[in-house]
């Protein structure tokens, strides 16, 4: 697959308007400095960068996790970092705030903003900074608005410590901010609390609370990650929207799909390093560092399936379950066979685990049956770590897993170590809790208990949606892997439609509980029939839909597509 | 074992306000009613008596003015002083002292400590307003020495028509203090009676109490009555811990004023009905083989006397003989109780008779425990073990004390009683004061004996007060050399004071009594 | 801290359980002619109105005063667990009742119920453990039923349940220890706090009685010699206090070795 | 909504039964003719003993006497207390208010102390924390009454600055108020600060930060209002120990309040009182949870919506 993501991103490149200027790379390798620099470096700029920083070093209490980190970001220019998780990306950003926290110690050649030098500053004055000239959208969308308060209160409150509106006229600022950042009725919304708004509503609010004070800069932190494609666009959108009335935009994700979409440069960072920096299209389509190259490798595509059709493992008919008077899943019917993988997709909500959660029996539906051998069924789970009980170390979870899977005792260390080798794991985290494994470990250790008791039947629950890029190709292949090997089937579900694509022989589309279309994965990757379908398609970031079938073009959904995402075409 | 303050005194100042420190409080008022002796110091401001007993054991007139005694013994004939009215203005006259007198009888009182000490009261009848005569179905001789206790105090009859519940809260009397408020867990406010003028004949002045204001404080932790007191927050303190009594007297400013108190001794009662203590010589190893006299000296550090009779030396009829009548030996003491068959020793000790070791059950209430007497009691305990006694105390409350008490359920309990009269030993030893199911006595010993029986009875009928003395010298002596009783020390009041203040007296009852006290202004 | 407070803790259970090794004397000899005598190298802790060594005593008490502690909050673990397994697993009318009960203790003053048992049971440390457990319970109950609810519904129940293990499995091997994890923090502090809801207890003469040489109940005889002779009471108070200091550091490390 | 009150109220009225009938029960379980300890150690006559017996119904069968006090209670009689002469409800009456005024002083100072503590030593330096977590820990493990003899030595007997008795005056009320508040203080400001701390590191913190708020500006905007619902959980909870801790308080420093009247009530089974002072308890602890519910409710509106 990776020749294939690689391709789609050069592809890609063809579209993305260089605005940035080439830059010498890699600042890595210099020993740290402590003494200021002078400003040279930056002034081949015509403009005085809103921020610009040298030689960041940041580190906390046993963690070096900037080293050397130098960038800038000019007016109306959209500089991306992105990078595998905790590579320093947010560091990097908190810095620019002077938010790194008591125990970090952080050294720069330069920190400047608007060409002031901002080493020295006391609290007092970086408190002025923030909000005010740089606006910050964190990384958690979802838990970075505060649950007891309404968001209008959240978004007045940066006008308010900035003294920026007369109070009285502070509630028609908030009306005005949210109407901005597209909220619909936001006279409702701005007396809402988070937990009444949907993440993309709240993601928005967020945006509109950073951008209260009219910032030179805004830093958006992951804006997309937590959300699901179509919100997804629409984040992107408005992020196009406020670089093109003129607002910096420095951008951290660690999808370079995201970042395609918006960045002018685009910065690479490994283990606290920018190891690659230089214009969206110099890094995407001439990747010089390694790393880089294998960031582009990960992202997932359609796969070439060649899978057996066995007999039948699960048939449901007719699914349908209320809850409370809410219709969750609603006349769901399809068949999964031995050896193959039947992917379901639809937004969030739509009734996708759920109607897992029926196969597995851990719901009775309210109508229609499921015909599948439990015992032969076993489970990945979205959030691996949760499916853990937390006192257990792998060994005993192995060990639970095999006992139930009728494995004699003495038998099960073997077993276990076998397993762990299957999923790529050494015994080496046999003793090891869930919790002090890292994300793919975890997966990994799931997937093993998955196997444990030989099951014929794998249902997967948003399996990788919780790792970075490069963890979730590994657990892909993982998955492929396992199923030419043993012949199991996997009832595939998530919301990213690239990695579905890429498992899966046969697609269920989702949409309120509703199979608005189901069938061939080519067929309907390629072909959608449904609005629906058509519509999600649309939603995935840089478009690489259109690149797979050049015949996609004349949809409708395509266009709006384009007018949407890229304004900047052209 | 003697009064007043010795601080050189000047004249006497009108005037001021005194704050008293006291340790426990009444629940009722009414001591007609009250159960607790304490209600009889809240209420001896305020009531006057009849008549007035002094220290000697001798009867003085107070509101009534000469009394005739009939020669069966059994009616009393009170002339009553006139002039005198109660503070809500009601005069006082025979119709008065009749209401007060079956008040106390009657059931709906639900008197507890004055009807008892009533006796075989009959009635009264009201003469003319200035004569009253009570009547009893038998001689009753200790009758003028109750009359005279604040038990017996002659309230308005005003007040006690209001009821039970009123004189809970308030008592009107004619005494030279008016009640103010009480205040349940805080205390009780007087002012001064300005039209006072019937002084018994015993006290220090006439006219008027000296000071304008009294106050009692309800301070039941010592520690901190006795910090009030050395801190000058307040003038004087009930009950001064006896482990403190060195340190106040080295204080310049304070003084300790003492009072003996007359009636039954702080005892150990020994169950002479069953269990151990029902053979002679094992209460009498007890008694002398444990050391009381210098137990009792080392841990009251001499304040309070060591007991050797049933009663204290203030109780008229107290017999002197008994103060060598035994002594500690513990060689006699082990000797009794190897004829009494306790010869063996277990492990740990005890003695023991048949593979029975020699245990004494003693319910010990901690709870209402005054005086250390908790820490005394752990001392015996120790002291018992030497002779081979295992004391164990039994985990009791309040409320089943009783319970145990009156089903004989013990073999050694301790009390107090304090009582002004000879007639104390009644209370104590007559065969109908042993508790029953139905009935609480203080014969807590269960002693049963007709002959002191006897003795007790031919005391109630004579007014002789030789010929008392006589009969209960008897009694003491007997109680002795049976050792049906263990006395241990003679409790003493001590109260804690400002020096600025002066002429505290006692009543006999070892109350301190505030209508000549005074606060000199120094 | 921590080093301290860990062999604070040994010494205390050395002396629970080994009294002599520690002192020569016996906790009740008893000697009116050596009273009230202040710290000094006879008696290193100074004695007691009975002239008891309040060192030797101290050592002695700390078996029935651990065991207050440790026994009253054993038996409301206990019970408070039955309690609450049985509300958040046995149905809806079982909930009900439990949880009403368990409201109805609540709703009792903790004094009055204090009273209460030791008025029907007498006093004296099982007694006073009884009081304890019977107040404490209540709160162990809630706690428990409402970490169970949480856990019943956790994830990894479910990945138990459809892994296919057998109900009671489930309840003993994942529900039951997980909602013990809180509980054993809040016992550790509340082996503390027992030890001076005891000691309270005893001064209100609803304690151990005599001569036991129980810190609480010396705490609460020391105070009437306070002025005269502090030691009697300030040793056994410091004892309490150190031993609750020490539970209490050693449950928080406890507690974040858990977390 | 509706229907959450009326179930609310629904069992309350059921706790309030249940309390008075465990009590009732507990009270006549324990060893003691109510007559023989009412009239103690004195002697009576029969026809004192009589009357006693009739006055307050005691030969009546248990059952009876439980049928109608409870038929009493709903009649909003309390009865009449056989010791100290006047009806439950004035006795208690008489006690509420001085209980009331040093519970709620003591609880308003305590959990005033205690927010500026958490918020002053959350997430500071090590040893501002170590130093005031250890002062906690020994707020924690002094008995009550210990402090109270301990604050009257200093402040009242030795520099006098405050009188060791008496309920006249704000002067009287502060040793008392400080002994009762000091271990509830300190229990809130372990909790407090711990949730302080797990709330600072929350993102919404951050973003506040972002705006530009100050850090005391976060801390009392933002974050103080995560703690308030575990706060006000333990103090609800809490309520029912002040009271408890309030007994010792009482008679130390001479105050009037019902846990003086408990204590004697309970020892002179003068049941008419104990069952009123249950009564009252139950009757708070049932208004406190419904307090803390709507508190709860205000505080955080994630939990309006849930039924
Ligand atoms: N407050 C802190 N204290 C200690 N270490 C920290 C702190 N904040 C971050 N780190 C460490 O610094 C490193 C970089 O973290 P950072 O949050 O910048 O990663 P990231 O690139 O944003 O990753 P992600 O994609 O997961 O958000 C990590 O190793 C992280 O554990
Ligand atoms: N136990 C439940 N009680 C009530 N409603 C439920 C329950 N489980 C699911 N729902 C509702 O059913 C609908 C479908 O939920 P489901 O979890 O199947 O969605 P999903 O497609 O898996 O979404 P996501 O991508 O966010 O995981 C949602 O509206 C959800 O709120
Ligand atoms: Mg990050
Ligand atoms: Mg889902």
């Amino acid at each position: 697959m990776g020749g294939d993501a690689l391709g789609r991103a050069r592809l890609l490149l063809g579209r993305v308007v260089d605005r940035g200027v080439p830059r010498g790379g890699d600042h890595a390798d210099r020993p740290v400095h402590h003494r200021r620099r002078t400003p040279a470096a930056a002034e081949d700029r015509v403009s005085t960068p809103v921020v610009e920083v040298t030689d960041l070093h940041v580190s906390f209490p046993g963690v070096h996790a900037v080293r050397g980190v130098s960038l800038a970001v000019h007016p109306g220019e959209c500089v991306a970092v992105v990078g595998e998780s905790g590579s320093g990306k947010s560091v990097t950003a908190r810095t620019l705030l002077g938010l790194t926290g008591e125990e970090a110690t952080v050294t720069a050649g330069r920190l400047a903003i608007e060409g002031v030098d901002a080493s020295g500053f006391p609290e007092r004055q970086w408190r002025s900074i923030r909000g005010r000239k740089i606006g910050y959208v964190l990384q958690d969308a979802l838990v970075s608005l505060d649950s007891l308060r309404p968001v209008g209160k959240e978004i007045a409150e940066t006008l308010k410590l900035h003294r920026a509106a007369p109070r009285h006229e502070i509630p028609g600022r908030v009306i005005d901010l949210l109407t901005e950042v597209g909220v619909p009725e936001p006279e409702v919304r701005a007396k809402q609390y988070p937990h009444e708004l949907s993440g993309g509503l709240r993601q928005r609010a967020l945006i509109a609370s950073a951008i209260a004070c009219g910032p030179r800069l805004l830093i958006a932190d992951e804006p997309t990650t937590a959300l699901d494609v179509t919100v997804q666009a629409q984040i992107l959108r408005l992020l196009a929207e406020r670089k093109r009335a003129g607002q910096a935009l420095l951008l951290i994700s660690h999808d370079l799909a995201v970042v395609a979409e918006l960045a002018d440069r685009i910065l690479v960072m490994k283990d606290g390093v920018v190891v690659e920096d230089g214009t969206a299209a110099q890094v995407l389509g001439a990747p010089g560092h390694p790393y880089t190259k294998s960031l582009l490798d990960a992202i997932p595509g359609p796969g070439s399936r060649n899978t057996v059709a066995g007999d039948v493992v699960i048939r449901a008919e007719g699914l349908v379950k209320t809850f409370k008077g809410r219709t969750a899943v609603d006349g769901v019917s399809f068949e999964l066979r031995a050896g193959q993988t039947l992917g379901v997709v639809g937004e969030s909500g739509s009734g996708k685990t759920t109607t897992a959660r029926l196969v597995l029996g851990l719901l009775q539906p309210d109508r229609g049956t499921v015909e599948v051998d439990r015992r032969q069924t076993q489970v990945v789970y979205q959030d691996p770590l949760s499916s853990f009980d937390p006192r257990f170390s792998v060994r005993r979870i192995l060990d639970e897993a095999l006992e139930v899977g009728g494995t004699p005792r003495r038998e099960r260390v073997k077993r276990s170590v076998e397993l762990l080798e299957q999923v790529g794991l050494d015994d080496s985290v046999l003793d090891r809790r869930p919790l002090k494994l890292s994300g793919g470990q975890r997966q990994r250790v799931a997937i093993a208990r998955a196997l444990a008791p030989r099951p014929r039947v794998i249902v997967c629950d948003e399996p990788v949606s919780a790792l970075d890029v490069s963890i979730q190709a590994q657990v892909l292949d993982l998955l492929t892997g396992l199923q030419a090997e043993l012949g199991v089937a996997y009832l595939f579900i998530s919301h990213h439609l690239g990695v579905v694509h890429h498992v899966s022989d046969h697609v269920l589309v989702l949409k309120d509980g509703r199979a608005v279309e189901s069938g061939d994965a080519h067929q309907i990757f390629t072909a959608p029939a449904d609005p629906y379908t058509q519509e999600l398609l649309a939603a995935v970031p840089g478009g690489h839909y259109d690149q797979a079938d050049p015949s996609r073009r004349a949809l409708p959904g395509r266009e709006q597509h384009h007018r949407l995402v890229r304004p900047q075409v052209g | 074992a003697c009064g007043e303050t010795s601080v050189p005194q000047g004249s006497p100042a009108k005037g001021g306000s005194l704050v008293f420190g006291v340790n426990t409080e009444p629940l009722n008022l009414d001591p007609h009613a009250s159960p607790q002796d304490v209600t009889g110091l809240f209420t001896r401001p305020v009531l006057d008596s009849l008549v007035a007993l002094d220290d000697k054991g001798d009867i003085h007139p107070w509101l009534a003015s000469s009394w005739e005694i009939s020669d069966d013994g059994r009616t009393y004939t009170f002339k009553l002083r006139t002039g005198v009215t109660f503070s809500d203005g009601t005069p006082f006259d025979a119709a008065a002292v009749k209401t007060n007198l079956d008040h106390i009888v009657d059931p709906a009182t639900k008197s507890q400590l004055a009807a008892a000490a009533f006796g075989p009261y009959e009635k009264s009848t009201v003469v003319d307003p200035q004569t009253v005569e009570v009547a009893f179905k038998e001689p009753y001789s200790p009758f003028l020495a109750a009359l005279a206790t604040a038990y017996f105090g002659i309230q308005s009859p005003k007040q006690l028509a209001l009821g039970p519940e009123a004189l809970a809260k308030k008592v009107v009397g004619t005494g030279p203090f008016v009640i103010d408020a009480f205040t349940p867990h805080q205390g009780i406010t007087y002012h001064r009676n300005p039209d006072y003028d019937w002084a018994p004949p015993i006290a220090r002045h006439t006219g008027p109490a000296y000071l304008e204001r009294l106050e009692f404080k309800v301070i039941v932790e010592d520690a901190v009555r006795l910090g009030a007191l050395t801190s000058g927050q307040i003038d004087a303190i009930a009950s001064v811990p006896p482990v403190n009594v060195t340190q106040v007297e080295a204080n310049p400013k304070l003084t300790i004023i003492r009072k003996q108190a007359p009636g039954g001794n702080y005892n150990y009662y020994p169950n002479n009905e069953k269990g151990v203590f029902a053979d002679q010589r094992v209460r009498q190893a007890f008694r002398d083989g444990i050391d009381f006299a210098t137990v009792v000296e080392k841990l009251y550090f001499g304040t309070f006397d060591p007991a050797f009779s049933a009663i204290s030396p203030e109780t008229a009829g107290y017999d002197k003989a008994t103060e060598t009548q035994w002594r500690y030996d513990p060689e006699g003491a082990a000797r009794l109780l190897d004829e009494a068959g306790w010869s063996a020793r277990d492990a740990e000790g005890y003695r023991t008779k048949d593979g029975r070791r020699l245990t004494v059950k003693w319910p010990f209430l901690k709870a209402l425990a005054r005086e250390q007497r908790g820490t005394l009691a752990e001392q015996v305990q120790a002291e018992a073990k030497k002779a081979g006694f295992d004391v164990r105390f039994v985990d009791v409350t309040p409320a089943d004390f009783t319970p145990k008490a009156l089903a004989g359920d013990y073999d050694l309990i301790d009390f107090s009683w304090q009582r002004a009269d000879g007639d104390a030993l009644r209370n104590l030893f007559a065969i109908s004061n042993i508790p029953r199911p139905d009935f609480f006595g203080q014969n807590l010993a269960r002693w049963n004996d007709a002959e002191v029986d006897g003795w007790l009875t031919d005391a109630l009928r004579t007014t002789d007060p030789a010929e008392r003395a006589a009969l209960y010298a008897k009694v003491q002596q007997k109680a002795n050399a049976e050792a049906s009783i263990i006395p241990v020390y003679v409790f003493t009041y001590l109260l804690g004071a400002s020096k600025n203040v002066q002429d505290i007296t006692f009543e006999p009852q070892a109350f301190p009594v505030f209508y000549d006290a005074w606060v000199s202004q120094a | 801290m921590r080093i301290f407070a860990v062999a604070f803790l040994a010494l205390v259970t050395l002396a629970a359980l080994a009294p002599g090794l520690l002192t020569g004397g016996t906790p009740d000899a008893a000697d009116a002619l050596a009273a009230l005598q202040g710290p000094s190298a006879d008696h290193l802790l100074g004695t007691d109105a009975n002239g008891r060594d309040v060192f030797t005593r101290i050592v002695y008490g700390a078996a029935p005063s651990l065991l207050a502690g440790l026994g009253a909050t054993a038996l409301a673990v206990v019970v408070g667990t039955a309690l609450g397994l049985l509300a958040a697993l046995g149905g809806r009318v079982v909930d009900e009742i439990v949880m009403r009960l368990v409201e109805i203790v609540l709703s009792l003053p903790t004094l009055l119920l204090a009273l209460l048992v030791i008025t029907v049971t007498g006093p004296g440390t099982v007694n006073v453990i009884f009081a304890i457990a019977l107040y404490t319970a209540p709160s162990y109950a809630r706690l428990v039923r409402a970490q169970t609810m949480v856990i019943r519904n956790a994830g990894f129940v479910e990945a138990a349940v459809s892994l296919g293990l057998g109900r009671g499995r489930i309840v003993t091997r994942h529900v039951l220890p997980n909602a013990f994890e809180p509980l054993v923090v809040l016992a550790t502090i509340e082996v503390g706090t027992a030890l001076v809801a005891a000691a309270s207890l005893s001064y209100l003469g609803l304690g151990p009685q005599p001569p036991a040489p129980e810190w609480g109940a010396m705490l609460s005889a020391g105070r009437d010699y306070f002025s005269v002779a502090w030691w009697i009471a300030v040793f056994p108070g410091v004892a309490i206090t150190l031993t609750v200091l020490s539970i209490t550091v050693v449950g928080r490390r406890l507690q974040r070795r858990i977390a | 909504m509706i229907r959450r009150i009326l179930t609310r109220l629904g069992t309350s009225v059921l706790v309030l039964w249940g309390a008075v009938t465990v009590s009732f029960t507990a009270l006549h379980l324990t060893p003691g003719n109510v007559v023989d300890v009412l009239i103690g150690s004195s002697i009576v006559t029969p026809e004192v003993r009589a009357q006693i017996i009739a006055d307050y119904g005691l030969d009546e069968p248990l059952f009876v006497q439980y049928a109608t006090y409870l038929g009493r209670v709903l009649r909003g009689d309390l009865g009449q207390s056989y010791q100290l002469h006047e009806p439950v409800a004035s006795a208690i009456g008489a006690q509420l208010g001085p209980s009331l005024q040093l519970a709620g002083a003591s609880l308003l100072v305590a959990v005033v102390v205690s927010t500026t503590l958490a918020i002053l030593t959350a997430r500071r330096r090590p040893w501002i924390r170590g130093l005031s977590s250890n002062l906690e820990l020994i707020g924690v493990s002094i008995p009550t009454f210990w402090t109270a003899i301990l604050l009257l030595t200093i402040f009242s007997f030795q520099l006098g600055w405050f009188p060791a008795v008496g309920a006249d005056g704000l002067a009287a009320l502060v040793l008392p108020v400080i002994a009762v508040a000091l271990p509830i203080t300190t229990m809130l400001t372990q909790m407090m600060r711990e949730g302080l701390e797990l709330t600072l590191e929350q993102p919404f913190v951050l973003t506040a930060r972002t705006r530009g708020m100050s850090d005391l500006g976060v801390r009392l905007r933002h974050a103080l209002r995560h703690v308030l619902v575990p706060t006000v959980t333990l103090i609800g909870w809490l309520v029912g120990l002040t009271v408890g801790a309030m007994v010792a308080v009482e008679q130390i420093f001479s105050r009037q309040g019902i846990g003086q009247l408990t204590l004697t009530a309970v020892g002179g089974k003068d049941l008419p009182v104990v069952m009123g002072v249950v009564l009252l308890t139950a009757v708070l602890y049932v208004v406190v949870n419904i307090v803390v519910d709507v508190l709860y409710l205000l505080i955080d509106p994630r939990l309006r919506g849930a039924t």
